[in-house]
């Protein structure tokens, strides 16, 4: 017996590291797998509560288990398209990073 | 049909020329021709106005009033009334003169020049009309836009500073004058004038006195910025400057004035008259900084700029008197003002047409060449200068004695001002006209007004004139606009039209405030 | 769970090895059939010498294999050089675990003729062999050689794009038997013998062939060998490899070939029921039902090696954009089509039953 | 059982996620995410979502990260350069992602009991039971992830392709 | 078939993204692809239409209540399908099949529509998530589409990331939020929420929650501060395309933000106004100190965009009927003037954005007086000068916001819109400068004549929007009664 909670505060670990790896990795593609990280941890608090309302209504909830399977469908599509940009990006700069891409001064 | 819609025609003729102008051809003087067309008619419509105004009617006349938008309740709503009908004809008038001046001083981009001209006359006339807050901040806005456009195009040396000076210096407090507005709207739930001044003096709308107060200063400050008035003068002479003169002859005075008349006077009396040493204070001091620099200038752009401020703080004077004379007297010197200082601005640019100088040091003895031009070049200063039987006269006195009881100090000083517009307009005569012909004179000979130029001076002269000594048939009208508004209403019971108030604040009286305009 | 935790844990070890023992010698003796074959094909021998028709010889390679000695080249990135082949081999061997050999057999509610039973074990196959190309990608790259790292590269683009094909072949079946259990899967073909299987009664042959093009090119095989195409890139991903870890992608390999014939073999040809359906006669000895099982399960996979090498033996190698175009404008296609079909004629189908 | 199951897996995670933000090798950052993804889909099965589990591992382990590495390799990533980038992020991030954490793990560990605990074996979401939400209620966004992935294969081919 | 009906105009796009796909595919490699585009103005068209039809519809759910129906939802309909025209318009010429690939172009735009009209028309947070990533990822791409340019794919890329990273937040959002209500669609949120809120127990859950949606949707709509990818965004990716999304994404994310705050967490006003409240005030005076200092015309437009999302948010605040009308008017009349004066930005600029500083299009009044004028007509509007869009617009949301009451936002709001003029003007008084020697840009040509049809357009909505608002004005009141009950 594991508390969900346990479950959400991993969530929310995995949440932070990732918003934390997105901010200070300064290599494209390691950016863009924090993402991956964020996206991953929202999954497991979609899961965790579709587990929680099960128990709350007891009987099975599965609406925050299909919410993840768009999740991973629309991360495969952000991917593919995300390395697609990447590769076009490294093909006019020939560097991945962050810092280097700066044509375009904030 | 006509009489229905006379204020809609007035106003949006100029803005269908400007439709057609937009189609007309820019070879040859299709254009120039065509809006001397259009202004002339707007003018010849504009007449009807006197010709059926009743004097003896309050309130406004010649109304249109239907609804625009449902939510949020805006209304087309039109009329004119002593007060404005006069400014109405004046921006007509101008109308005409404006095209004939700039005939041949706009050579190029002719179709952006008139077509943002008229689109200006539209604005102008609209201001004037427009009883409704929103359709007034409308035309109010649209007025700077292409008198902007007009001297960053035109502007022969900084006009694009120029103007982005001149936009940002009215644009921003407008953007306060709307949050003014808006407030209004929401307590009032309505932007028509009449039915917000009835209900702000009835008091029922519950907004706290201090907000009172901050709204009449939002709606004062962005009004005076458009006079100016003395220390928000900053863009004034630049935009004289660079502007073209059918532009530089209407940026100041009689919008600005016109709205702190309508709206501080009319919707805010009390506040008004709580802030009125203070303008007081401004207004001589406007009159007399504006003398003195304008004694210091040899651009006679600048110095006509300068002379402008001036002369427009007496009608600030004139209105913070809160003196039935001093309130004709500044609508009066509002209308002279637009009259002379145009009259002058044309005939500096005719002079720079012929000389391609501003500056009077390089003039001197012109009289002998050019001596119509002389002749109406001294009928306008004159006039400026308040002689007796001319417009100015008219105006500065009535100012002058109706405040002077309430405020005999600083009238005393105000006096000054205009002994030292006597002495810089008689300067700039002498040496322009007068003394030796300089060199710039003799190595550029130059014809003498012709016909056009004739046309358009001639009816200023006359009707500075025709001002000077008719002067109770216009003060009539504008009398019958200036006792409707609360401040003089509630005088009115004691006190003849020419005898001098004193001010003293009293509480308003609830039977007067609603007398005016709301039928 | 009525079992004891202790009994199912040994049960289970039990099981874990006997069959990792097992199919690691298929695997081995996979390789003696294939050089047995190809050699026939090619009219030689094969090998020989070693034992009674070359039977020991695996034996021998395979001691050969773990004796030689274990090159580290200096410029490798070692941890990842070391991982990729433990990699390929954990998945092939992982992957066997929720195949069924045999029939719905238990024993002290342990399940005998299959590593572990559940719900999606078809999902866990396609996650397992997903997995398995990081061995091949990371091999590449970790071996810092031009012929390493474009063998990784062609061979993890192939596996990517071939997966969506293989996926798609699937789902008719899994339409039809309306499971992603293989046990289930099987079950609806159990009825009718041959008829009943999906590559027949279900009427999936065109997903099978798609499946098993895409199964070839999911384990690297001839014609689609493309990343260890000797002519152009040495030996692809694992040039750099040799000894203990170059045999663990070897044995990863022909691992992956099994499982593919079984997974083939559970999905269309009806896994271990007995193509004759009921035409023969049914024994009833439990232990000789499950033999029988086994027996037909081993044949069938068995048949598909022989595809297999046979394919090898005799088709060309492709070039890898016909390759890429192959998979993409052909296979996906199709099986997209397939799909559409075989749902159009269980929907038609359904209100009937 | 489940407790001890738990431990080790959030553990591997949470090892892995901090890997992926210490490690400067992109390809140690797409291994560690690896170990997070294979991880979390354990805890999926933990959690009764099997499906998803295996869902878990064929698309992120199997297809988005093997496209990582893929363009990791393709591209031939070196190390991270150590450039000094936004202070901001820095200043900013940290603490801002730590402040995240530490709101969200106080809320969630102070109403623990409110969101119950979670056995073993309850409540296993069968992949029918997914799809019988999936194709009923949730039909129409199932329907239109098909234009998503549309978007997505002609953006990657358009992107990818060479100049003519 | 009742339900298709509800979702006709997506259902159009997306036949017509399909149909200039496949077509784009059949025909020879050699052969121009315009027709393409005409073939996809007429889908947006049809769209248009089907949009306008849908007004009649009674108001209602469909496909299990994951989509509604309403006047709001047409209005966003209406609002997108035209934006996607005029957006295709001005492609249609700017675009040539000799350096990219257009049939691609224009299938990506007319599926972007599809997530964005879903955005606004759906009530399940699920679909809403999948319909934003429809719209964001076809953005992604078309921003970066200018591959020549060395600026488009990093302009792609930093949208990319940040959109990526800003959608993670919304997702967190969603998922914080179900876990303190058990339910992803707005109605079961909103009952959930009040019935939490009637027994004075709301879960923090949910605050947080609101927090990150807002957070991710004001990345959406490029409120500061998260704003940072606009101005580079904006400049890199080819202006046809950022005429499409400036306002298309914008309007529907504005919707999906309209739908969560008044439609599921109007119980929750006390926390997300002041939220809002800073949002656009921030997002104001950056917006517009930002703009003052840029010298390239495209990321002025991005900053004054940042600006112009501030001042809906201003709206937003309002919490009454009039605060949303005001919002979807606004939404409007902005997308009039922005994709209008993209529409000249992409003309005169070059699809290569060899024209791009302010000091570039000096003079444009002598080459072209034509789209000198209407350019400057459209920078009016932006300024907010009366009788355009944008004027009425503004003063529409303002006289929300006073109207209950937010004093000071107003105010800070009209400063801001009073600085704002400044960095408008210098563009229209250069359009008007004297031009500088052999400017390229007296080389401008005259304008074809799919992108005048687009200039047109929009122009005459930007009047139209500003003379007689009524129609619009009444359709967005309209709309703004399906959310009424708040407060």
């Amino acid at each position: 017996m594991v508390p969900i909670a346990y479950y959400l505060v991993l969530s929310a670990i995995l949440f932070s590291i990732g918003v934390a790896a997105f901010l200070i990795k300064r290599n494209i593609i390691t950016v863009f797998m924090s993402i991956e990280l964020m996206l991953n941890a929202v999954n497991l608090a979609f899961i965790a509560f579709s587990r929680q309302w099960s128990q709350v209504t007891g009987h099975l909830q599965v609406n925050g288990q299909i919410f993840v399977f768009f999740v991973m469908v629309v991360a495969a599509a952000e991917a593919a398209v995300g390395l697609a940009i990447i590769i076009a990006v490294f093909r006019a700069r020939n560097t991945l990073n962050v810092d280097s891409i700066d044509l375009m001064k904030l | 049909m006509l009489t229905d819609h006379i204020l809609t025609l007035i106003t949006f003729v100029p803005t269908a020329g400007a439709v057609v102008v937009a189609f007309l051809p820019r070879k040859g003087r299709a254009i120039q021709v065509f809006t001397l067309l259009v202004t002339l008619a707007t003018f010849i419509l504009s007449l009807h106005l006197p010709a059926h105004f009743n004097s003896a009617q309050r309130g406004f006349q010649f109304e249109e009033n239907n609804p625009w938008i449902a939510s949020p309740a805006i209304r087309y709503h039109l009329g004119v009334d002593g007060l404005s009908l006069w400014l109405v004809l004046l921006a007509t008038f101008l109308g005409p003169i404006g095209a004939l001046v700039s005939w041949s001083a706009i050579k190029d981009r002719t179709k952006e020049f008139y077509f943002l001209f008229l689109l200006q006359q539209t604005a102008m006339i609209g201001v004037f009309v427009a009883l409704d807050l929103f359709l007034y901040y409308g035309f109010w806005e649209l007025s700077l836009v292409p008198m902007a456009i007009l001297i960053a195009l035109f502007g022969p040396n900084r006009g694009r500073q120029a103007a982005i000076k001149f936009f940002l210096y009215t644009f921003i407090p407008s953007a306060l004058f709307l949050v003014a507005i808006l407030y209004l709207y929401a307590k009032a739930g309505t932007f028509d004038f009449a039915q917000l001044q009835s209900a702000l003096a009835a008091g029922s709308l519950g907004i706290a006195p201090q907000a009172l107060s901050w709204l009449s200063l939002a709606f004062l400050v962005a009004f005076a910025v458009k006079v100016p008035i003395f220390p928000l003068h900053g863009w004034l002479s630049d935009v004289i400057q660079e502007a073209p003169t059918a532009m530089a002859m209407v940026v100041a005075g009689k919008l600005g004035l016109y709205s702190i008349f309508r709206f501080n006077l009319g919707l805010f009396p009390e506040q008004s008259r709580a802030i009125a040493p203070l303008m007081i204070v401004l207004a001589v001091i406007g009159i007399l900084y504006g003398a003195l620099i304008a004694l210091a200038q040899i651009d006679m752009k600048r110095l006509i700029a300068f002379s402008i401020l001036s002369n427009l703080s007496f009608c600030i004077l004139g209105i913070f008197c809160f003196a039935l004379a001093g309130l004709n007297g500044a609508v009066f010197q509002t209308l002279n003002e637009g009259l002379t200082g145009s009259a002058l601005l044309v005939l500096v640019s005719l002079l720079y047409e012929r000389y391609h100088s501003y500056d009077m040091t390089l003039y001197g003895g012109l009289a002998a060449r050019l001596p119509w031009l002389a002749t109406l070049f001294v009928i306008t200063s004159l006039a400026l200068i308040g002689l007796p039987l001319l417009n100015g006269f008219i105006g500065e006195f009535l100012v002058l004695s109706g405040s002077f009881a309430s405020h005999p100090r600083w009238v005393a000083a105000a006096a000054i001002g205009v002994i030292l517009s006597a002495s810089y307009m008689l300067w700039m005569v002498q040496r322009i006209f007068y003394g030796r012909e300089s060199s710039l004179i003799l190595n550029r000979p130059a014809p003498d007004l012709n016909f056009r130029e004739h046309v358009t001076l001639w009816p200023m002269a006359i009707l500075m004139l025709a001002m000077g000594v008719l002067s109770p048939y216009w003060i009539r009208g504008i009398q019958s606009g200036v006792l409707q508004f609360p401040a003089v209403a509630e005088r009115q019971a004691h006190g003849s039209t020419y005898v001098l108030m004193h001010a003293t604040p009293a509480p308003p009286d609830p039977a007067h405030v609603t007398g005016g305009g709301t039928q | 769970m009525e079992t004891h935790l202790i009994p199912f844990l040994l049960i289970n070890l039990a099981k874990v090895i006997v069959v990792v023992v097992i199919f690691l010698m298929s695997v081995a003796y996979t390789v003696l059939l294939e050089r047995k074959l190809v050699g026939r094909i090619q009219n030689r021998w094969g090998p020989s010498r070693v034992g009674p028709f070359g039977l020991l010889q695996p034996l021998v390679d395979g001691a050969k294999l773990f004796l030689k000695e274990d090159l580290m080249p200096e410029a490798v990135y070692r941890p990842l050089y070391i991982l990729a082949p433990i990699i390929a081999l954990g998945c092939a061997l992982m992957s066997i675990s929720v195949v069924p050999f045999g029939s719905d057999i238990k024993w002290h509610g342990v399940q005998l003729f299959e590593i572990s039973d559940t719900n999606i074990g078809l999902l866990i196959l396609l996650g397992i062999t997903s997995v398995g190309v990081y061995g091949i990608a990371l091999s590449g790259w970790s071996s810092n050689n031009k012929y390493s790292l474009l063998g990784a590269l062609r061979a993890s683009a192939q596996v990517i794009s071939y997966e969506l094909a293989l996926g798609l072949s699937l789902v008719g079946v899994v339409l039809r038997s309306g499971s992603l259990r293989l046990r289930d899967i099987v079950g609806v073909q159990a009825t009718h013998g041959l008829l009943s299987w999906n590559f027949f009664g279900g009427f999936q042959f065109v997903a099978f062939f798609i499946y098993l093009m895409a199964a070839y090119a999911e384990t690297n095989r001839s014609p689609f060998d493309l990343p260890e195409a000797e002519s152009e890139l040495t030996a692809g991903y694992h040039t750099e490899y040799s000894s203990m870890k170059f045999a663990m992608f070897f044995m990863a390999e022909y691992g992956n070939m099994i499982t593919v014939g079984c997974v083939a073999t559970l999905l269309f040809f009806g896994g271990w029921t007995s193509p004759f359906g009921n035409l023969l006669p049914q024994p009833h000895n439990q232990i000789l039902i499950s033999l029988l099982s086994i027996f037909w399960f081993v044949i069938k996979v068995f048949g598909f090696l022989f595809l297999y090498i046979w394919v090898r033996g005799t088709l060309p190698r492709f070039r890898y954009d016909q390759l890429m175009g192959f998979g993409w404008k052909f296979l996906v296609p199709v099986a997209v089509a397939n799909i559409v079909v075989t749902s159009f004629c269980i929907g038609l189908r359904l209100p009937m039953q | 059982m489940h407790l001890a199951l738990f431990i080790i897996f959030a553990g591997l995670c949470v090892a892995g996620a901090l890997n992926l933000l210490l490690q400067r090798h992109p390809i140690n950052s797409a291994l560690s995410l690896i170990v997070v993804m294979s991880s979390l889909a354990v805890l999926y099965l933990l959690l009764g979502a099997e499906f998803l589990a295996a869902a878990q591992v064929i698309v992120y382990s199997g297809a988005i990260m093997v496209l990582f590495t893929f363009v990791i390799m393709l591209l031939n990533a070196g190390k991270e350069e150590r450039t000094h980038g936004s202070k901001l992020a820095y200043i900013a991030g940290f603490p801002g992602a730590a402040a995240l954490l530490g709101l969200l793990a106080f809320i969630f560990i102070s109403r623990r009991s409110s969101f119950g605990q979670a056995r073993l074996g309850e409540y296993l979401a069968t992949t029918s039971d997914l799809s019988r939400v999936l194709f009923k209620d949730l039909l129409l966004p199932f329907e239109v992830t098909s234009v998503l992935i549309l978007i997505a294969i002609l953006g990657a081919v358009a992107l990818a392709r060479k100049e003519h | 078939m009742n339900d298709a009906l509800r979702i006709l105009p997506e259902i159009v796009f997306t036949l017509g993204g399909i149909v200039v796909m496949i077509a784009d595919a059949l025909l020879p490699k050699a052969a121009n692809r315009r027709p393409l585009g005409w073939l996809a103005v007429f889908g947006a068209l049809a769209a248009l239409a089907a949009s306008f039809w849908q007004a009649q519809l009674p108001a209602g759910t469909a496909y299990y209540g994951v989509v509604q129906t309403d006047a709001f939802s047409v209005f966003f309909h209406v609002l997108i399908a035209g934006i996607v025209l005029a957006s295709l318009l001005i492609t249609l010429d700017a675009v040539t099949s000799a350096t990219e690939s257009l049939g691609e172009l224009f299938a990506l735009m007319q599926f972007g529509a599809v997530g964005m009209m879903l955005m606004s028309s759906a009530v399940e947070l699920l679909l809403v998530f999948v319909a934003l990533e429809i719209s964001s990822i076809s953005t992604y791409i078309m921003a970066g589409y200018r591959r020549k340019s060395v600026k488009s794919p990093e302009s792609a890329l930093k949208y990319f990331l940040l959109g990526s990273f800003a959608t993670s937040f919304f997702l967190y959002g969603i998922a914080l939020v179900f876990g303190a209500t058990g339910t992803t669609r707005i109605d079961a949120i909103a009952a959930a929420v009040s019935q939490a809120v009637a027994g004075a127990h709301i879960n923090p859950l949910l605050y947080i929650g609101l927090a990150m949606i807002i957070v991710g949707l004001g990345f959406k709509v490029s409120a500061a501060p998260f704003h940072v990818w606009t101005p580079d965004v904006y400049e890199g990716a080819p202006s046809p395309v950022v005429a499409l999304m400036s306002t298309g994404p914008k309007a529907a994310a504005f919707a999906v933000l309209l739908r969560v705050a008044y439609g599921a967490l109007p119980q929750l006003h006390d926390h997300w106004v002041p939220i809002l409240w800073w949002l656009a005030v921030i997002s104001m005076t950056l917006g517009n100190l930002g703009a003052l200092r840029q010298r390239n015309v495209k990321r002025m437009l991005a900053y004054s965009s940042i600006a112009h999302a501030g001042y809906i948010l201003v709206a937003f605040t309002a919490l009454s009927p009039d605060g949303i009308a005001a919002a979807s008017f606004y939404a409007v009349s902005y997308a009039a003037m922005n994709v209008g004066i993209f529409a000249i930005v992409s003309h005169t600029g070059g699809y290569d954005d060899h024209l791009t500083l302010i000091d570039d299009y000096r003079g444009l009044a002598y080459a072209s007086p034509l789209l000198a004028a209407v350019m400057a007509f459209f920078l009016i509007s932006l300024i907010g000068i009366p009788f355009t869009g944008g004027f009425f617009g503004k003063f529409y949301v303002f006289s929300a916001a006073l109207n209950s009451g937010m004093v000071w936002l107003t105010i800070i709001g009209l400063i801001n819109s009073g600085i704002a003029a400044f960095y408008y003007l210098r563009v229209v008084a250069a359009l008007y400068s004297e031009p500088t020697g052999a400017s390229p840009i007296m080389a401008v040509e005259r304008p074809s004549f799919p992108l005048l049809l687009a200039i047109f357009l929009t122009a005459v909505a930007t009047l139209i929007l500003g003379i007689a608002p009524g129609n619009v004005l009444h359709a967005a009141q309209a709309a703004a009664q399906t959310y009424s009950s708040v407060k």
